[in-house]
């Protein structure tokens, strides 16, 4: 019996059959009746009342069908597998979404004055404090809205701190295997990039580092372990490399699920440290967003933080503006306060002996399925030393597939969509050749690993018997493989329902075909 | 420790898959690690042990107890006011199969989240009159800086002239986020008379470096900016560009800013169905006309509409080379998590209101900015209305005369009411000013209670 | 494109590899730890001990995924039409549920003080004003877990009654239309079932009625609009005969949404009358409840409510447990909460307003789908009275056809399945041949009428052209046409996990087809 | 008035099917109903006016101000105790595909709620030592109601013996079930040492015209009948049935009646992770072992396996012909609506917790109940508990010597504590007799507190 996607032939708001009017109930409306008209004046005086939103008018039975008809055409971690690396797609545990509903602060200003919230500021304490000692920093600002913008602000803290002592420092290096955040951060913060390569162990290239550092290295941005899943073992040495030379080393946090309650980013030497709160710590990814993001820092860089931070004077908790040093506000109020919930709510859950079995057990996943899967079939495995343990992620290449029988990753991940599973991260990092990562992280069942492998062999083996097969895959989700390439084409891009003529065309094309 | 989130973390699951790798301890895929990193102490975290859910939310029913709301519904709001976010939106946005997703890069199998994010686009393109929005930013303040170095980027000059006006929050993150990179930061004032720019000291700031003049609808002070037409007219003379934030629920009942001739349009969406959350997730709008130069210097995802090679209808993310992700140091921004679930939720309530329920929506609010500017001339010893001559929408400029600001705030909220956040807070020229903001959720009573206390306050 | 419901080959819990341990996280528990072995002790002592629950330990994101995958293998009103006559299933509005969540009662225990529990107690006692207004009844009863709960207090409200005016009366009158829940309560209650035929007009024959009460008639049950959505306009001539023979009047309120705001039993001469809340008011179905009953009753009937009943003394609202007469209760405390609260909010958002515009659309709705389908084509058409309009619901017949092409309603129904659009109620009532029972409720916008319509039309079609192609339907649906005769077969019969040699015996059928 | 929940109210879509039928009015549709009946007036109903969501919302708030939780706990529970709801329960419940979901009467299209029943079905049998439980009844105390009912058919006898110890609320719910159908209900008593039925008493009332005894585990003093499988030897003999009504809580740790030689198990659900919401809706269960007779006169609905025609596992509704829409006035029962949905909420609690977690959610929650036996001796002035040798799960009964019940608990719900509810309120025999319920919520502390304040109210 086969996996098959729900599939609707859903049409967009703006194609179905809209009323004149919308019928909806406006809070005390009449009261206010009287005023419309003087406003409606006012505007009109001035030559610019908008006189329609063209926007369907339905009504709400109809709305609900059509976000849940929506919804069954989509697939995340609570509807099967998504060991999508880099991605920490661990399971969102429910009793977060609660604890959301329980402290009922949807209606919570931010301008509220601190002492009517101090239940709340009392969890962001808390919570600034397991992070801080989870990290090894001495202090975390919450104003990163994602990870990418702790990186921002990591890397304008090192361009500030670096300008207030009157040096001139202009270049991050960052790894080749990083992501790519990594480098558009710091490029943001007007730094250029030096790349380092990576060895043939997976690891820094230490020679290569040292080649590059100089008076005008302002720092290092790594992730450890690294994108490969292989834990930078000399970590201590490159610090000492970039600390002795007048940098600085910034962690980047997305991979913190490899380590966590095992080692710090603090005893390692690094500086300073974004989390991905929607990675390690069980918030949602959302389809894309909004996660939460936090910014550490370690001795003199505690002072660069984005403001404000939170702090206790021993009767009450409140946010501290104080700012002399610091890189200013990278956002508007305090940070992404429902993701700030989850992970205090996942840390309490947890304790410390939890979160160590999370890096345990999201280690043991990776390095069993590796194993597991080199008993299946030998074509697409690891690059980089193979005898190394990886952490809470691994890459595999199917570049040798590539060569023998035409198929990609890509056809390959498109192909284990058709059993109902989530393909892996695709063509990242950079420097392994048709690559496929996959992190299960601490969350998937040995018996989901287990026809993980399975599928992936299978599909290994149809790439040899019928790799038309794969090209043409999937067949089971809600639509076949899609054309990028006419997405992408200039002349027949279509970005909103406003591509009027352009969608014409497309509507014709589909008709004959 | 086992713990039920975890299967494998089973004593016995584990001992198998050891086997299978033939170890003995999970330690030793760590042996990597060296051996002074590893702690040796448990972290001092949590409450020390596993917590049932039963427990973490009886603390947290605790906590709730120290969150004191107040009596009526807020009216502060520098950057956001009180909205109404309906139960269809609550419910649908935590639809498993939404919140729990990534980003959707194998769109065959969400196409879900990628048609409601193509229906997110053209819905806000609607709104705010361009062609093209995003698929979203993080919030409204890093959308406007994300614009304005967009701005740089398409027009390579390095000027940008902001209003005054534009509320000092958001222009105090677009001065981090242009920090170091070699811009000028230039600000032009406001008419005394109507609250909107000052037209003559804008034109003094335009030259052949301004890459673009930044204006807010309504402004910092609830005033709706009505010459954006001539506005853009003076802008594009000189080769620059003009960026506009607006709210897009004043875009219900004045005309969208693209249509005035803005080239870029920036937005904060939590008026859209997102509750406040103490500021946040909430979610940044971005969009453009339809120009290729300026589509392909646009921060974050788009989606677009394409066909399958079965052809069926269908949707992916498109001009992903202009990301991090393909274009690393060179991407036109480093965003990747964005705020596609808040997008989401914004498009359910866009869709629940249908076109004209913005319409009414935004007359309702606007119908309550007028009661209350009619009201609050009562109040003595303030300076109320700021702008006798001002269009003002959802907010109301207010000066203390004879007290201190935050003073009058303080005494308000110990009446339960949270009202007039000083300005003055994020820029020292605005001193004592703050705003009223007055939604769909006030009713006249509140309207009346909070113009009582203050009577009494400022006395 | 063709609709294609979610298909998981979805294992049972049973299925799952079950850890030898639960590693759930019991609170407080360390703390009673000592006193685990005092009471095993005891237990041990006494030969009780269970040692072994014979059902799986998994892990709570396994458990989140299989629900998920089984919901989406179902179908309710909020994934498309569901237009089975007699159920109403109408939206179920969302701010229910956030008003439930709101008013924050889950732990509110039901022995609460009155005076605790105000903010409730007022709810529930201006739900109760409403509703009798809406019914035209003096007093409510919150008891009735569901309608037929109703029915069944009703019944024995009436047997009282009589027996308390020393009658002896032992026949209830109901009509050959009626649902079977009605002869069901009344011979639950000790009553002889008097079937009444439904006249050519789709109405009570009152001939026969006239013929068959007598001194031994305890009342007749009766639903109008009827199950055919004919309404009984001799309703005041039959009020007058059943009382008049010392009858009483039931009112089956399943279909109230027919007339709802427009006229009311009580005016008719019903003297008891029981609410669907979960037909009527919009709570929902829960695939099959729970949902929420109301029996109501006029004049020297109150006496008889099921208690307790909702009270005020004018400064407090309070539980009324005095029972002179009561039938005493009928289920343990008030009644189900959650539908109340949730028609509660359904009426006040609606006013007398609103609930009239529910019968209008309703009704509208009915007859524009009659007409509609009668011009696509005429197989399948009413029976009875064809000039009459009907109300919230029809029925047609789809006897002709099976006459015809041997396609029964059943096949048509199961057809319709494939369009992604819920079948009609099948074979009810019973007087209707081949019966097709379709009720769209307010809810369905005109565009999904005229889809069901073509979606009907087009069946009938196909019955007449590849009649084959209805007998194997539904093949969209997440599983094809289920085998009802071996799913019943006595020998074959599998009603638990615990039928461990049936269920062998079907796998291996499986394995073998 | 058109209504934002109804598309066709719009006038405009109503004018267009009006057409199509040639009519100008609704009411038109109407003209069959006596003029006289239809009503003149606007009904006298909700608040006159459509109301939006946030204003029912704002009132629901102000309605919560006026509903005041005790400060720990309730310890309270004749019928219900308050028991722990996980939040995948509440979240996994609201699936739309589910709530809003009819009975599934097309399986095809509802396999998902038919499988989740056949589980639910699997996992009650299985906590029940029987083979066969139905899918739901409205309560516990209903669904006792219809098993007597349902002995007396099977057996075709009409005399019922009822323990005493079962508490009040059902025995008074049982004598309306059978009110008037020539059924006579015999209770007898308790064995004064510890609490369970009194087994010479039941000797001397069982005879040949008996259907069932009926008792209850843990009964309504919270004392576990430890001699099931005598009294079941003993009501066999005569050719009666054992109908048990048990807590499922408890069935971790005892063994489960049906093994006992139950031939009827009856439950309430409410303990399987549902609120109290207070006092309903819950969950009946309602089962029993192998036996085709017994099956044939169950009411309810049953789910059973099979297969489609093509081959594939499947499941759907069987046996229906006992049932009121095919059987009518001959059906096993008129039960129509069930509690479909708390059934599946018990079966995820069930499945959450897994076979091992109801061990030891059991014994901890027996841990407790040792723990207050043993802490409660110090109180004076009560006799505590009320029997000495009894085995006690969940529930502490003690009766108070010198005042009166109902001022106790009056006086402790004063001081945050809501506990001892009079059973003489539901049979006056029981008089300041009390029970007092600890549960998984019940930390040491709170039980302390309750304690204290009982010596405190009791002086
Ligand atoms: C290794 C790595 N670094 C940084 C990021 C950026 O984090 P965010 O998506 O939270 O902005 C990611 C996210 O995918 C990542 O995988
Ligand atoms: C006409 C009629 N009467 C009574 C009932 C029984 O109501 P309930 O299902 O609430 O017990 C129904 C339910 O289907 C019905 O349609």
């Amino acid at each position: 019996m086969e996996w098959r996607q729900a599939k609707w032939d859903e049409k967009l708001i703006f194609e179905y059959p809209s009323l004149k009017q919308s019928h909806i109930v406006i809070p005390f409306d009449e009261e206010f009746a009287h005023y419309k008209e003087k406003f409606l004046d006012k505007v009109m005086k001035r030559g610019i009342m908008r006189l329609n939103v063209d926007i369907p008018n339905l009504s709400e039975p109809i709305v609900v069908r059509h976000f849940v008809r929506l919804s069954q055409q989509s697939y995340g971690v609570d509807v099967g597998p998504v060991p999508l690396g880099s991605c920490t797609m661990k399971y969102n545990p429910k009793v977060c979404n609660e604890a959301l509903r329980v402290l009922d602060i949807e209606e919570v200003h931010p301008e509220e004055l601190d002492e009517y919230v101090q239940g709340l500021l009392e969890i962001l304490y808390l919570l600034e404090r397991w992070l801080a000692e989870i990290t090894g920093m001495d202090k975390c600002s919450f104003q990163p809205p994602a990870g990418a913008a702790g990186e921002f602000a990591g890397a304008l803290m090192i361009k500030k701190f670096h300008e207030d002592r009157g040096e001139h420092r202009d270049e991050m290096l960052i790894p080749d295997s990083a992501h790519g955040s990594n480098p558009a951060s710091a490029a943001m913060a007007g730094f250029k990039i030096i790349k380092i390569p990576t060895s043939q162990y997976g690891t820094l290239d230490l020679e290569a580092l040292k080649s590059v550092v100089s008076e005008r290295t302002a720092g290092l941005m790594l992730t450890n372990p690294n994108t490969l899943g292989v834990f930078e073992d000399k970590i201590l040495e490159i610090a000492d490399i970039v600390h002795s030379a007048g940098g600085l080393l910034y962690y980047d946090g997305a991979n913190l699920n490899g380590i966590i309650g095992i080692a710090r980013p603090g005893d390692m030497g690094f500086d300073i440290v974004h989390l991905n709160l929607h990675k390690t710590f069980g918030a949602p990814h959302g389809g894309g967003g909004p996660g939460g993001g936090v910014v550490c820092a370690k001795g003199a860089l505690v002072e660069y933080l984005p403001r404000p931070l939170i702090a206790f004077d021993g009767t009450k908790y409140y946010w501290d503006y104080e700012c002399r040093r610091c890189i200013g506000i990278i956002r508007a109020y305090y940070g992404n306060i429902p993701a700030l919930i989850r992970a205090f709510v996942y840390i309490a859950m947890l304790g410390p002996e939890g979160l160590r079995e999370v890096a345990e057990v999201s280690v043991l996943n990776t390095n069993y399925f590796i194993k597991k899967l080199s008993k299946h079939q030998s074509v697409v495995g690891l690059t980089h030393d193979t005898f190394r343990p990886r952490k809470h992620e691994t890459v595999l290449s199917a570049s040798q597939l590539k060569k023998d029988t035409g198929v990609s990753a890509e056809d390959v991940s498109k192909r284990m969509l058709d059993y109902g599973i989530h393909a892996p991260m695709m063509y990242f990092p950079l420097i392994v050749d048709e690559a496929l990562m996959i992190e299960f992280t601490e969350c998937e069942p040995k018996f989901e690993i287990d026809r993980y492998v399975e599928v992936l062999s299978k599909t290994v083996t149809e790439a040899y018997r019928d790799s038309n097969k794969l090209k043409c895959a999937p067949m089971n989700t809600a639509i076949s493989r899609l054309d990028l390439v006419r997405a992408n084409h200039p002349k027949k891009l279509i970005l909103s329902w406003k591509f009027k003529n352009e969608i014409k065309e497309l509507q014709n094309e589909l008709k004959h075909s | 420790m086992p713990h039920y989130w975890i299967y494998n973390s089973d004593p016995e699951i584990k001992r198998s898959m050891l086997s299978e790798l033939g170890i003995n301890d999970t330690m030793e895929l760590f042996k990597d690690v060296p051996e002074n990193l590893i702690l040796k102490k448990p972290l001092h975290v949590g409450f020390g042990r596993y917590l049932s859910e039963y427990e973490i939310l009886r603390f947290l029913k605790m906590q709730r107890e120290k969150i004191l709301h107040p009596k009526i519904p807020p009216f502060t709001g520098i950057e956001m006011c009180i909205h109404f976010v309906p139960a269809v939106v609550k419910e649908l946005m935590l639809r498993n199969e939404f919140y729990t997703a990534y980003t959707p890069y194998q769109p065959e199998i969400n196409q879900g989240i990628l048609q409601a994010l193509f229906e997110y686009q053209s819905v806000m393109a609607e709104l705010y009159g361009v062609e093209v929005v995003n698929a979203s930013m993080y919030d409204g303040s890093t959308a406007l800086a994300e614009a304005i170095r967009m701005a740089i980027r398409a027009t390579r000059r390095r000027k940008i002239v902001i209003a005054r006006s534009v509320s000092p929050i958001k222009r105090r993150v677009v001065e981090t986020w242009t920090y170091g990179i070699g811009v000028s930061l230039h600000y032009i004032g406001w008419d005394e008379n109507d609250g909107s720019v000052n037209m003559e000291e804008l034109s003094g700031k335009l030259d052949a470096d301004t890459a673009a003049v930044v204006v807010e609808v309504p402004n910092v002070f609830g005033v709706v900016e009505h010459r954006l037409y001539e506005l853009a007219q003076e802008v594009h003379r000189i080769g620059g560009l003009l960026i506009v934030f607006a709210n897009p629920l004043a875009l219900g009942v004045i005309k969208p800013p693209g249509e005035l001739g803005a080239d870029i349009v920036v937005g904060e969406g939590q008026p859209l169905g997102l509750g406040l959350y103490y500021g946040g997730s909430t979610l940044g709008i971005l969009g453009v006309r339809r120009d290729m130069n300026l589509i392909r210097q646009m921060p974050g995802k788009l989606v677009g509409m394409t066909r399958s090679y079965l052809g069926e209808r269908g949707f992916a993310l498109v001009l992903q080379t202009r990301e991090q992700h393909i274009r690393r140091e060179r991407a036109t921004s480093n965003i990747t998590t964005n705020s596609a679930l808040n997008a989401i939720a914004a498009l359910i309530y866009v869709t629940w209101l249908g076109g004209d329920g913005i319409r009414k929506l935004s007359l309702s609010i606007a119908a309550r900015t007028e009661y209350l500017r009619e009201k609050i001339r009562s109040v003595d010893r303030l300076q109320a209305p700021l702008f006798t001559d001002a269009l003002y929408f959802m907010k109301i400029p207010i000066k203390f005369l004879n007290k201190d600001c935050e003073t009058v705030s303080k005494e308000l909220r110990r009446r339960g009411i949270l009202c007039c956040s000083d300005l003055g807070r994020y820029d020292s020229e605005l001193r004592n000013i703050a705003t009223i903001c007055v939604t769909e959720v006030h009713s006249k009573e509140d309207i009346d209670t909070l113009v009582d206390a203050l009577k009494q306050v400022v006395m």
